[in-house]
């Protein structure tokens, strides 16, 4: 019995995921910190605030409504779904829910609507600010997210993320090929947009000009706040996880068999770690754009995204 | 005699009823009888239509025994939908079905009159007979019944606003435009097949020039009733003006005519066309989904808004199409076959959103009087029911789990990621183009139907009058309901649904999976909604408990401000509005949409440092019609003032007229 | 059975004399009417009886009555019948009778029947000849110097329009003459027997379509006709619109007929094409930017006289039927329309379409009539109009005129926006009221009467009259409606007609 | 009679018709216009009245005795009679002066014998050869009525006008059977009549017979 069910393994990747996150954040939070001189609050430190606010009670504003206390839990279901599917630690998935590229987007998309509509349930000058730029932000990155996988799918001949990994994993000269380097790349200019990290948004940051996830979370506080955060860190592990994974697919497991999943549990943990502290230190010394010039680099991303598809057809990366 | 047959002489015999009733009937039950009776007439059609779409023998149907007046050569009239006219049929009718039954509430006033209902029943068999006419004549004769019931529908409030009066202009002109199309690509038909059924013409097989011809005209008639950018200039003005469960009607199956004409055109009539056929479709289709949903992101009105939506998923469905076209021609049958599944998904799934669209978008201007966003909120406080229902219709419009638009937007996504475009450069540069257009819809759409609900239910009244809404009487909520219901429905179930649609245009290789699942073996892809449902109620468990648990120990406090810090609660006039909602998109996508805006500052009278107030007013207008229509419309006018000087009343002048063509004549005699 | 031929001819003629010497009877007023109903009977019994002995002659072959024949009768009764009826003032409106008007009314129909039913072209000639001068005295029935202005040019254009006929008639004369058997019977020009001389022919043949064309309002020679049309009375108005043109239309008929024989079809087709497409064009330009409702009627008219050109020019079974069962159908509708554009003008005082507003508010009985019959002469199913268009269309492809169908459908746009828009700013929106001043007294449009305003010159907004002081608001609606309902009737069920239709068509099928 | 001086009557009388037609386009005093009308008629008479000789055909003279005693007297009396009712016996000067007038009258008659050469080839015979003058005078009958003002100016346009179409009838084929020529001839009658009395009634409706006036019914 040293096998895993398919059940099995996505269990490890959502419970591996909600023990990992906050360690992510906090290595990520602590590396910055270093980086600008800075002594940090320790690598712990998301998890003793999750455990504070998850201790306190939640306030309700008049005249708010039911999204208040119902979109917490909408995102980290989400968030969750997404962890639980996408390829982190192995390339099996579930026959009746496949990993399909398109199902995972419009998962994520659920959360982010719930968080949008938080902001505008909020009924103050911030949270309407927050949401539009949010869903303005979401709406410019799906084609270039949708456009990037399509590029990869290609290759593949199906749309599902852990075949695609798989595949990459079976034929490490893809990896390298220009058709694959595209597509990274610009999955990983969209995924920085969509986890709302810098050079989109600064998420450690309360200054109205710029913030945009703080400004719809603003009035939630408790639990609801607690939810909030862990739901869009689950968000960022799992969209940085599969990144990693496609960019350096190697140490996945292709198999369930128990070492091969406990490898593929140690190569994500140390990926999503090294690659955390590279986004931290990458943040370090980028400036947050100007709201309105953020199109531009995702039209950037996406004119990648598009070589890509047109270079895989073209150029023809024949299965 | 068929059930077919029976099912369209029922709906004759009972839209006969309508009329009786809608004009013999007392004011004070006339909605009540006329009512029930065009929802009789939608459930026959919607019955009829079920019973035709599973097949049946093809070509039974009822026939007309009116060989026409002129001793025509034409064949006699035949009322005998095909499968894929079954379809149609069948959603025209649930569609009529829902509004006339929300309409028993709903109308009031003029739309209430006798000439309103009437003219409701009227509308609606047209449109169940356009689907259920297998020849040319009576095609046309549907086509111009449904045109004048919706016209004298939209009329309704002429006495009250006199943009209704501008609206019906715009829209039986274009109406009317299609028609005459319509009209001259079907001569084209018949004049080359020498028959008017539509057996005869696909028979024969037609193909060269005149099937281009033939095409193209036809095309852009249905085209014009389908709301296709460019010729999409009515729907944004007629939309907005009629009464709801009209504009509902209109907008859910009206154009979805347009669709099925296109589908009669392109699979029936004249299959095996060249490919450029599909690629003006698919062009045409990608600018009004596009286009649509920019104008719908920035719309403040309501219905406007909902009207642009309409475009945009139109051009959704036709891109679909045009991709199986494609993909046909280009020897992708499997593909095909799913694209063109997608097409009917599509269209199912928006007929019944938008539906519930616009009927919330009635009863909140029953309730409220306003359709402007701005002036909106908080409705989901005092409208419940709207609000859940409209909340569940927006999501099927943003495509999002668990709706029958996320099911027909993943069916549509999959068949364009696998068309092959290896060994096709058109395919190679269309489709990756089509699925980057098809995705930055979707996002739009996002934010849309976000706007649109957010603004109107959720944060506070930005208006006395959002304030004082009030829930519709039962019929109108029971309407909505029932979409609602449809919505969810379809996308839980979309395996049984796609697999019948998929029958009716013939397309192999749609499986039912799991529950309710649908597959794709095609491009081995699949989709089990109830199975994605379970896996996110497990995973939400152990969150549940843990929530409750905090719950428990720590209770939800009701404070007054979330921020308190000694300050107060800022008026609602501080909050965003729809306008300010879609700001940043009118500035990314500033040439498209080439917004007017203009900043007046007024100073206060002590000194002009000291500013009053300031007044920001920003109107986006619709760029086709500005700049493609209003010089024709004006260069026209221009020519009738200037034709007035043929007539100036001068007897020597007629004389010279006369005088001209005699000696003409006799120049061409002699030559 | 010849006698059912006399009766058309006589009968108007002995009642119309009676009604000139008794001028002052009461009895005058409806016998018109009574003619009318008359001419309607003996339109069907012929129809019937043509359809199953085949042609009826009389007068030693002079006169002749086959299907075509029967067919313009029954339209010329049903319109006469239609326009008088609803020409017919209300008790309360009645004044002091007029025979003469009834006299030229009877004169006028005796003179169409003679047209249609006679087989020699130059009596066609002379019969067309005296509508003309019949209609010239009810055209200046008003007296008011704008319906003398108007007579006046219908005169001297008509006739000079029909004397340039006659000659074409003339030289077709003179070549059968030159074939060395002088005749001018229809029946045996059409035949094509006789070997006429090509070139003679052709001049006689383009000569007479050019000159009977102007009696047809086709253009360029349609000047007079929004003229007489908008100023003669409510009924002539009909008359003239609805059958007098069709009449004219039917002597072209006759003579493509007889030039086809000779020529081949191309020859006339060229001719005809233009003018139908000359007349929808300026039929769409002047409706435009029209300010008369009673003048865009007119223009209604040339587009409507355009198509049916059109169907001429096209030719063979499917578009010589559809144009017959247009003239009828057009015919009817006018005739109500005319009617009803009466009423409107008795009840605003003005024929300004600008000052009509919110007709539907103010007398939905008219208002609706009005959209309803914009609707069946813009071609709307159920009424007839739809489907004649159709088959001339479909027509016009098989055979190959397509080219010229496409410019007729985007004119026939342009008049449907022209239509449209004002129509409907006359009937919709909010009424625009003022109170109506002492001096207009409440006038009727019957013949016998001056019209109360000067159209062009009425103080802007209209002077209205509301139905309650107005004595027109209890008109009868039957004319209009059962006029309507025929029209929508024939569209869907004249497939018993559809015998006698073909046979019409086959008249000059059979000579083709 | 002699052929020799059957074609010297015909040309005789051709040569007047046209002679008289260019002179109404010429002269435009009213009374000047009505006398020539008259001499005209007499012309056409004269022409009927030889062909009927030649013929030795006694219907075709009773015609010609018709045809001399209505436009050769009734109509110009008639007309006269209005002119001096209305006291428009001088008119003022034409829409185009009579010199481009005459051109134009030439020109039309070129276009006449063109557009008539058909039909002089398949006629033959002397009579034929002359039917262009018909076809002259109508094309000139109709640029009288075009270019004159007073309404009597462009009655007598009318009638030159029907004139030519006689001509030719006559010329071509002997005239048309008696019937039609007898109701023809009455229709012209009733036309001229009709247009006299409205002449009359335009006089006291507008105070003169000039036709600019009758610019009110326009678009």
């Amino acid at each position: 019995m040293n096998t895993l069910t398919v059940p099995g393994l996505l269990a490890v990747q959502v419970v591996g995921a909600l023990a990992l996150t906050p360690i992510l954040i906090g290595v990520m939070r602590q590396t910055r910190a270093r980086l600008e001189g800075r002594a940090g609050g320790g690598v712990t430190q998301p998890w003793r605030d999750v455990r504070k606010l998850l201790a306190k009670e939640p306030l309700q504003a008049a005249g708010t409504g039911p999204m208040l206390s119902a979109t917490p839990l909408l995102l980290i279901t989400s968030s969750l779904v997404v962890c639980a599917l996408v390829p982190l630690v192995g390339t099996a998935s579930l026959a009746t829910v496949p990993d399909d590229l398109f199902v995972v987007v419009s998962v994520l998309l659920l959360g982010t609507v719930a968080l949008a509509l938080l902001g505008l349930e909020s009924g103050t000058a911030f949270g309407g600010m927050g949401s539009s730029r949010h869903m303005t932000i979401a709406a410019l990155v799906e084609p270039t997210v949708l456009v990037a996988v399509y590029a990869l799918s290609i290759p593949v001949g199906t749309s599902a993320l852990s075949a695609i990994v798989a595949a990459r994993v079976q034929d490490p000269a893809s990896v390298v090929s220009p058709v694959g380097l595209l597509a990274v790349v610009a999955l990983g200019i969209a995924v920085l947009a969509e986890t709302g990290r810098l050079p989109v948004d600064n998420p450690s940051t309360h200054l109205e000009l710029t913030m945009v996830h703080e400004a719809m979370v603003l009035e939630s506080s408790g639990r609801d706040l607690a939810w909030l955060e862990v739901g869009s860190w689950l968000r960022l592990t799992a969209l940085l996880g599969l990144l990693v994974n496609l960019a350096i697919p190697w140490g996945v497991a292709t198999t369930l068999s128990l070492s091969a999943v406990l490898l593929g549990v140690a190569a994500i943990v140390v990926k999503l770690l090294v690659a955390g502290m590279l986004v931290a230190a990458g943040e370090v010394f980028l400036a947050k754009l100007r709201l309105f010039r953020v199109p531009e680099l995702l039209a950037g991303s996406f004119v990648l995204a598009f070589l890509a598809v047109t270079a895989s057809f073209l150029i023809g990366g024949a299965p | 005699m068929s059930g077919v047959s029976a099912g369209i002489a029922t709906q004759l015999v009972l839209a006969a009823v309508a009329l009786v009733a809608a004009t013999l009937a007392p004011a004070r039950m006339r909605s009540h009888v006329a009512g029930a009776a065009c929802a009789g007439l939608g459930v026959a059609g919607a019955v009829t239509g079920l019973v035709a779409m599973s097949g049946g023998n093809p070509g039974a149907g009822l026939q007309i025994p009116v060989t026409l007046p002129l001793g025509l050569p034409l064949e006699p009239l035949l009322l005998a939908p095909d499968r894929l006219g079954g379809v149609f049929l069948a959603l025209a009718g649930a569609v009529a079905a829902v509004t006339a039954v929300y309409g028993i509430g709903y109308a009031t006033g003029p739309a209430a009159s006798r000439s309103g209902w009437a003219a409701f029943a009227v509308f609606i068999l047209g449109m169940q007979l356009v689907p259920a006419a297998s020849d040319v004549v009576s095609f046309l004769v549907a086509w111009e019944t449904m045109a004048i019931g919706s016209t004298v529908l939209l009329l309704a409030d002429h006495g009250a606003r006199s943009e209704v009066v501008r609206a019906t202009q715009w829209y039986a002109v274009m109406t009317h435009a299609s028609f005459l199309l319509l009209l001259a690509g079907f001569a084209v038909l018949v004049a080359e097949t020498g028959g008017t059924s539509f057996a005869t013409i696909a028979a024969a097989g037609v193909s060269g020039t005149s099937a281009s011809v033939a095409f193209v005209l036809l095309l852009g008639g249905f085209a014009t009733k389908a709301g296709l950018v460019p010729v999409h200039v009515w729907l944004p003005r007629a939309h907005p003006e009629a009464p709801s469960h009209v504009s509902a009607a209109m907008s859910a199956a009206m154009v979805k005519m347009g669709v099925y004409g296109v589908l009669l055109a392109a699979l029936r009539l004249l299959p095996q066309g060249p490919a450029w056929w599909a690629g003006l479709l698919l062009v045409l289709a990608l600018a009004s989904a596009l286009y649509g949903i920019l104008q719908a992101s920035v719309a403040t009105d309501l219905k406007r808004l909902l009207a642009y939506s309409t475009t945009e998923n139109v051009g959704l469905i036709l891109v679909a199409v045009a991709v199986a076209l494609l993909l046909r021609g280009a020897g992708d049958e499997p593909v095909a076959d799913v694209a063109l599944t997608a097409a009917l998904l599509l269209t199912v799934s928006h007929a019944a959103f938008k539906t519930v669209l616009f009927l919330g978008a009635g009863a909140i201007l029953h309730a409220t009087g306003e359709r402007d966003l701005d002036r909106l909120g908080g409705l989901a406080a005092v409208m419940p029911t709207t609000s859940l229902t409209f909340g569940v219709a927006a999501l099927g419009a943003a495509a999002l789990p668990v709706t029958s638009g996320f099911a027909a937007e993943w069916v549509l996504l999959q068949s364009l990621i696998h068309g092959d475009g290896r060994d096709d450069v058109a395919l190679a540069i269309l489709l990756p183009i089509t699925v980057a257009i098809v995705a930055l819809t979707a996002g739009l759409a996002l934010l849309t139907f976000v706007k649109a609900y957010g603004i109107a239910f959720l944060a506070r009244p930005r208006s006395p009058a959002a304030e004082h809404g009030h829930e519709g009487g039962r019929s109108m909520r029971a309407a909505m309901l029932l979409g609602a219901a449809a919505v969810v429905g379809l996308g839980l179930a979309p395996g049984p649904v796609a697999a019948g649609l998929a029958e009716a245009v013939g397309a192999s290789g749609i499986e039912v999976v799991g529950v309710l699942g649908v597959s794709l073996p095609a491009v081995d892809a699949l989709l089990d909604p109830v199975a994605l449902i379970l896996l996110a109620a497990i995973v939400l468990a152990p969150v549940v408990v843990v929530h409750l648990a905090a719950a428990r120990r720590a209770p939800r406090r009701d404070v007054d401000l979330a921020w308190g810090c000694g300050g107060v609660r800022v008026s609602p006039r501080m909050q965003y509005t729809a306008t300010s909602y879609a700001e940043p998109l009118v500035r990314v996508f500033d040439d498209a949409l080439q917004p007017s805006r203009d900043v007046e500052v007024s100073h206060a009278d002590e000194s002009r440092y000291l500013v009053s107030q300031v007044r920001f007013r920003q109107r986006v207008t619709d760029l086709v019609a500005d700049r493609a229509y209003e010089p024709i419309v004006r260069a026209t006018l221009g020519i009738g003032e200037g034709a007035r000087r043929i007539q100036n009343g001068s007897i020597h002048r007629y004389l010279g007229f006369s005088f001209t063509a005699l000696v003409l004549v006799l120049l061409a005699v002699t030559w | 059975m010849t006698a059912l031929i006399w009766i058309p001819l006589l009968l108007p003629v002995i009642v119309g004399g009676a009604s000139w010497w008794r001028r002052a009877d009461g009895w005058t007023r409806g016998a018109d009417l009574a003619v009318a109903v008359v001419a309607l009977g003996v339109g069907i019994a012929l129809l019937t009886a043509v359809h199953a002995t085949g042609p009826i002659t009389a007068a030693t072959g002079a006169l002749r009555a086959d299907a075509l024949s029967a067919w313009l009768l029954l339209t010329i009764g049903t319109v006469a019948v239609t326009a008088l009826w609803g020409g017919l003032p209300t008790r309360a409106a009645r004044t002091a009778p007029d025979g003469r008007y009834t006299a030229l009314i009877c004169l006028f129909l005796a003179a169409m029947s003679l047209a249609v039913l006679s087989d020699n072209l130059g009596i066609l000639w002379v019969a067309i000849e005296a509508t003309t001068i019949a209609t010239a005295f009810l055209v200046g029935h008003h007296q008011s110097p704008r319906s003398l202005e108007a007579a006046w040019k219908y005169v001297v254009l008509g006739s000079v329009g029909v004397a340039i006929a006659f000659l074409g008639i003339v030289l077709l004369y003179a070549s059968t003459v030159a074939a060395g058997t002088p005749t001018l019977s229809w029946v045996q020009l059409a035949e094509g027997g006789l070997s006429l001389d090509p070139d003679l022919t052709r001049i006689a043949v383009a000569l007479a379509v050019l000159g009977f064309a102007t009696k047809a309002g086709l253009a360029p020679m349609h000047s007079w006709l929004p003229d007489a049309h908008s100023q003669a009375p409510a009924p002539v108005s009909g008359l003239m619109s609805g059958v007098l043109l069709s009449v004219a239309l039917y002597a072209i008929l006759r003579i493509q007929a007889i030039g086809d024989a000779t020529l081949g079809p191309q020859f006339l087709r060229g001719l005809l094409l233009a003018g139908g497409l000359l007349s929808l064009a300026v039929a769409a330009a002047m409706i435009l930017a029209q300010r008369d409702y009673k003048r865009m009627l007119a223009y209604s008219s040339i587009e409507h006289m355009g198509i049916m050109a059109l169907g001429v020019a096209i030719g063979g079974p499917l578009a010589t039927a559809a144009v017959l069962l247009h003239m009828l159908g057009h015919g009817l509708v006018k005739a109500a329309m005319f009617v009803v554009a009466g009423r409107i003008l008795a009840a605003g005082g003005t024929t300004r379409t600008a000052d009509v507003t919110g007709l539907l508010t103010r007398r939905p009985d008219l208002a609706r009539a009005l959209l309803a019959g914009t609707a069946a002469l813009l071609g709307f199913p159920p009424f007839v109009l739809f489907f004649t268009e159709v088959a001339i269309v479909v027509a016009g492809w098989q055979a190959g005129l397509g080219w010229a169908m496409g410019i007729a459908l985007f004119l026939l746009l342009v008049v449907f926006a022209g239509l449209a828009r004002h129509v409907s700013a006359m009937t919709l929106g909010p009424p625009v009221t003022v109170d109506p001043p002492v001096a207009a007294a409440p006038g009727q449009d019957h013949g016998a009467h001056p019209l109360p305003v000067d159209s062009h010159t009425a103080p802007l907004p209209t002077p209205w009259r509301e139905p309650a002081t107005e004595p027109a608001a209890k008109h009868r609606q039957a004319p209009v409606l059962i006029a309507l309902a025929a029209a929508a009737i024939l569209g869907l069920m004249a497939s018993p007609l559809a015998a006698q239709l073909r046979e019409a068509a086959a008249v000059l099928a059979g000579a083709r | 009679m002699s052929d020799a001086l059957f074609s010297q009557l015909l040309a005789t009388t051709t040569g007047l018709l046209l002679v008289t037609a260019v002179v109404q386009v010429w002269r435009y005093s009213l009374s000047a216009s009505i006398r020539v009308l008259a001499v005209q008629g007499a012309a056409l008479g004269a022409l009927v009245a030889v062909l009927g000789i030649e013929r030795g055909d006694a219907e075709v003279l009773v015609v010609a005795v018709l045809v001399l005693a209505m436009k050769a007297v009734a109509i110009p009396w008639a007309l006269s009679r209005t002119a001096t009712a209305t006291g428009a016996v001088r008119e003022q000067a034409p829409l185009v002066n009579p010199t481009a007038a005459l051109l134009a009258a030439t020109a039309l008659t070129v276009l006449a014998y063109v557009a008539g050469l058909p039909i002089v080839a398949v006629l033959e015979g002397p009579a034929a050869s002359a039917v262009p003058v018909g076809l002259a005078l109508v094309l000139i009958g109709f640029l009288v009525l075009l270019t004159r003002r007073s309404a009597l100016a462009q009655l007598i346009g009318f009638v030159v006008l029907d004139n030519g179409i006689a001509t030719t009838a006559f010329l071509t084929s002997g005239g048309v059977p008696f019937v039609v020529e007898l109701g023809v001839t009455l229709d012209v009658l009733l036309v001229v009549l009709i247009l006299r009395v409205l002449t009359s009634r335009l006089q006291s409706a507008h105070g003169g017979i000039d036709l600019d006036e009758l610019t009110e019914l326009r678009d």
